[in-house]
């Protein structure tokens, strides 16, 4: 009986996870210029694999707790994968839009940008090289 | 299909992360600048790297983890590598 | 043939997704944009080792790809020319 | 040398999580889960690891090292940033559906002072509702927000307040880090 | 000019027809019964009690075939000392 | 000021431990689960070059130079034959001879593997596949090291 | 023919790569589509090697089953470690050219004066 209940929890992480992960995808094609499609593709896909590596953290758990010692080795692993991808996905994130910033792509319908206001003396001199 | 059983469940997620990896991968072949590009590649790294546990689930063997591991580590010191390309200066 | 009709999808998605990005990556004029392509057709290359049961060659690859080849080609496209030049 | 063994620890820590499960009668009681080989060469790579990364591993400060910083670390990421991170996805998703966006960057003064606090507020930013940082002063520690809904309101004042973007994220990161 | 390009053209289109002549008489995707793999199969079998090893693939690579990981570890040292030698020139 | 903004320092200098022990385990295991000396050397070695691409090239080549790289390379080399040529002296007369597994030479290396809980078996198989990453790790970053080094010094004008 | 597909891919893999390697006259696409006739042998090795229904062969924890062969996949593994050292070279090679004839075209390099 517990053991059909954590089934059904996992299938629920799952369903979570992957509904996530398929609505990075489908705002990565919608949005309409380069920050807009970060914040889809780096928020959805590290909130959808934090559900999805936890339905197998809690298939690893039960394994376990079941007296297989893989179990161990399932949780261990999948929560340091979790770890990394929590650590490497937004600085990713932040490189790119800097990048993308600096390689003078602009925000499209801005409001505001007080970015621009401030000329790096890297972008100084690609402004003077364009001339 | 057996739908509460172990295999073929995870097969359908699997499917499922698939079509995210195929949107992903029409924003890599259209995206109209190099940062779109990169947008794509890096959301197909961590589809990637969950469809690889995701899988390894599915054939019920542990070793299969340790792939996913190598990926979450290092799918982004490409991105850096891009991004600090685009960025201009010196390496 | 078809036990697993599932298991036969994705071996038919993966390579069509490989073929896809690597005729992206010969046909961008724009070489970061190829070398994007390259590393996205490393990527899925890696996960076809590692579905066809390899996952040896699918940590080589991935340690290889995802990181070193990128790195060098980017290297290399910043110290010469960054366009594919017309004629 | 605080700095190796420091390096070393972690790396030895880490270790002893990969290896997990490999004495030969491990179960879910028996907690002593590694065998007398697995430490031995566990030990000497992590020696190793020290000696190679510890300059770029340990900076100058040791203040996190204090135990207590490390509990309000993992209260910080399981209470409020969890939450946050819940908020923002839901409204991706109603942006992505809708269609509906009011773009613009910003900058922000959080008056963090060491590196470590502002690289967590910064992440924390990124992965909260509507919010991502693209540039940082090297400086003045001011960070640039792009913002997907700009509100009319907050625009009044020139460094945009605080709460507007990361509500109470700064408290609970200088309490973490400073 | 246009020899050359004529040139290349043929050469393409004789190494496509191999290349697609070969496909077809492959053996079946995923089917090796009517190949000889006998080797492979003397290797998964023993490879526990020959070499000790769990994973087979590490035991081919350093055991069974060494030679050829001796080659590649030249080929890989001779690639280093090329790169180096290249950008030392290129520094001056 | 080369490199790239703070808080990508800042994270790629917490997780190169991390990366770093990864890459030895996988080094270590190589004969108990998927790995070995090239992969655990490929990922070590990308590892540094995450440094190289944060830091800044000229603080890399500060730290450590192309000469120690080339040592350790030529040490990982030697190690390897060495080993190739003990099964020559010892055992079975031939080259790459697995010589531990069969006789007691050394009593701590000589068991048939279990499953994941004995890291000492195999007899030659873990030293030498520490001698390839060494060799691996060494090669492959000096590689990215010398061209990140070199063509950082190319001009802004030539390099378009 | 369906389930061909892995193969086909290989196929395809080839030919664009060698159709870049001929056609083509930038040297970095050249490099590139070398490297894209790398991954081709590397996947037709790969997928020679693949049984229906097979396990990896890794002996942990599991028993007696139909293995996937293991000396096309050492091979391969080879193959990607070589594939990198080459490439390293090449680009190294490419940059000297560029600093000397100040171009990447082919066919200007080896002396394009009948265009």
């Amino acid at each position: 009986m517990l053991n059909q209940l954590i089934d059904i929890v996992i299938y629920i992480l799952l369903a979570i996870g992957v509904f996530f992960n398929i609505l990075a995808g489908i705002g990565l094609l919608r949005f309409p210029d380069v920050y807009t499609r970060l914040h889809a593709g780096t928020k959805c896909t590290t909130f959808g694999s934090i559900f999805l590596c936890g339905s197998v953290i809690l298939y690893g758990l039960r394994m376990w707790i079941l007296g297989n010692v893989d179990g161990s080795i399932w949780v261990i692993h999948t929560g340091i994968a979790l770890v990394a991808i929590l650590l490497t996905n937004p600085t990713g994130a932040h490189a790119l839009a800097r990048a993308a910033h600096r390689s003078g792509v602009k925000p499209v319908g801005a409001v505001i940008d007080e970015l621009e206001n401030k000329p790096t003396k890297k972008s100084a001199n690609k402004m003077e090289a364009k001339k | 299909m057996n739908f509460f059983g172990i295999p073929d469940i995870y097969l359908v997620i699997l499917g499922l992360l698939f079509l995210s990896i195929i949107m992903a991968i029409i924003r890599v072949i259209k995206g109209p600048t190099a940062p779109d590009r990169i947008v794509g590649l890096d959301t197909i790294n961590t589809i990637v790297i969950v469809s690889m546990i995701i899988f390894g689930l599915a054939a019920g063997s542990v070793i299969y983890v340790d792939v996913a591991i190598v990926y979450a580590f290092l799918s982004f010191i490409s991105t850096l590598f891009i991004a600090k390309y685009l960025e201009g200066g010196e390496f | 043939m078809a036990e697993n009709i599932l298991i036969d999808i994705i071996h038919i998605i993966i390579p069509i997704l490989i073929v896809a990005s690597s005729f992206v990556a010969v046909y961008l004029k724009d070489l970061i944009a190829a070398a994007i392509a390259v590393a996205a057709m490393s990527l899925l290359l890696s996960l076809e080792f590692f579905i066809l049961q390899a996952p040896d060659v699918a940590i080589a690859e991935a340690g290889v790809g995802a990181c070193l080849t990128t790195a060098i080609l980017v290297i290399a496209i910043r110290a010469t020319k960054r366009m594919e030049d017309e004629a | 040398m605080v700095a190796f063994v420091v390096t070393a620890l972690v790396c030895f820590i880490t270790y002893l999580l990969l290896t997990i499960g490999s004495a030969n009668n491990a179960s879910f009681l028996n907690l002593w889960m590694w065998s007398i080989e697995e430490i031995i060469f566990g030990l000497v790579l992590s020696i190793l690891v020290g000696i190679v990364a510890r300059k770029v591993f340990i900076k100058k400060s040791l203040r996190m090292l204090n135990p207590v910083r490390w509990l309000k670390f993992i209260g910080y990421m399981i209470g409020p940033f969890f939450i946050g991170m819940a908020k923002a996805n839901f409204d991706v998703a109603y942006r992505v559906i809708t269609g509906k966006i009011n773009p613009g960057i910003v900058k922000i003064s959080p008056n963090l002072k060491t590196d470590l606090g502002v690289t967590m507020l910064a992440n924390s930013i990124t992965l909260t509702p509507g919010t991502l940082t693209v540039d940082i002063d090297e400086n003045t520690n001011d960070l640039y927000i792009h913002w997907i809904n700009v509100k009319k309101e907050a625009l009044d004042k020139m460094p945009v307040d605080c709460k507007f973007i990361c509500g109470k994220f700064d408290k609970h990161v200088r309490g973490i880090a400073e | 000019m246009a020899m050359r390009n004529s040139a290349a053209i043929i050469f393409f289109v004789i190494v496509a027809i191999f290349i697609i002549l070969g496909l077809l008489s492959i053996h079946p995707f995923g089917d090796t019964s009517d190949i000889n793999t006998s080797m492979d199969d003397h290797i998964i079998q023993n490879t526990q009690k020959e070499t000790g090893a769990d994973n087979g693939v590490t035991a081919v690579v350093f055991d069974y075939r060494g030679f050829d990981t001796l080659g590649e570890a030249t080929v890989l040292f001779t690639a280093v000392a090329g790169v180096i030698l290249v950008f030392r020139r290129l520094n001056k | 000021m080369s490199g790239m903004s703070k808080i990508v320092k800042t994270i790629s200098a917490t997780i190169l431990p991390f990366i770093t022990i990864y890459g030895l385990y996988i080094i270590a295991h190589g004969h108990l689960t998927p790995g070995g000396g090239f992969q655990g050397g490929a990922i070590v070695a990308s590892g540094f070059a995450m440094i190289v691409v944060a830091f800044g090239s000229i603080w890399t080549m500060e730290k450590i130079k192309e000469k120690h790289l080339s040592i350790i390379e030529s040490l990982g080399a030697i190690g390897f034959i060495g080993l190739a040529f003990f099964g020559l002296l010892f055992g079975a007369k031939m080259f790459f001879a697995n010589f531990l597994v069969k006789q007691d030479v050394i009593p701590f290396f000589n068991q048939i593997g279990q499953g994941l809980s004995n890291i000492n078996t195999a007899g030659l198989l873990p030293l030498m596949n520490l001698a390839v990453g060494l060799k691996v790790i060494a090669g492959l970053f000096a590689i990215v090291l010398v061209m990140a080094y070199a063509t950082s010094k190319i001009k802004e004008g030539t390099a378009k | 023919m369906i389930y061909q597909i892995p193969f086909i891919a290989v196929a395809l893999l080839v030919l664009i790569g060698l159709y870049a390697v001929v056609f083509k006259r930038n040297l970095i696409k050249i490099v590139i589509g070398i490297t894209l006739i790398e991954s081709g042998v590397n996947l037709f090795l790969i997928t020679l090697g693949f049984r229906e229904g097979s396990i990896a062969p890794i002996y942990h924890g599991t028993e007696e089953a139909t293995r996937s062969l293991p000396v096309p996949q050492a091979l391969t593994l080879t193959s990607i470690v070589i594939g990198v050292a080459v490439l390293a070279l090449m680009l190294s090679f490419i940059v000297y050219i560029y600093r000397h004839y100040n171009t990447l075209d082919v066919r200007k390099i080896v002396g394009g004066d009948e265009e």
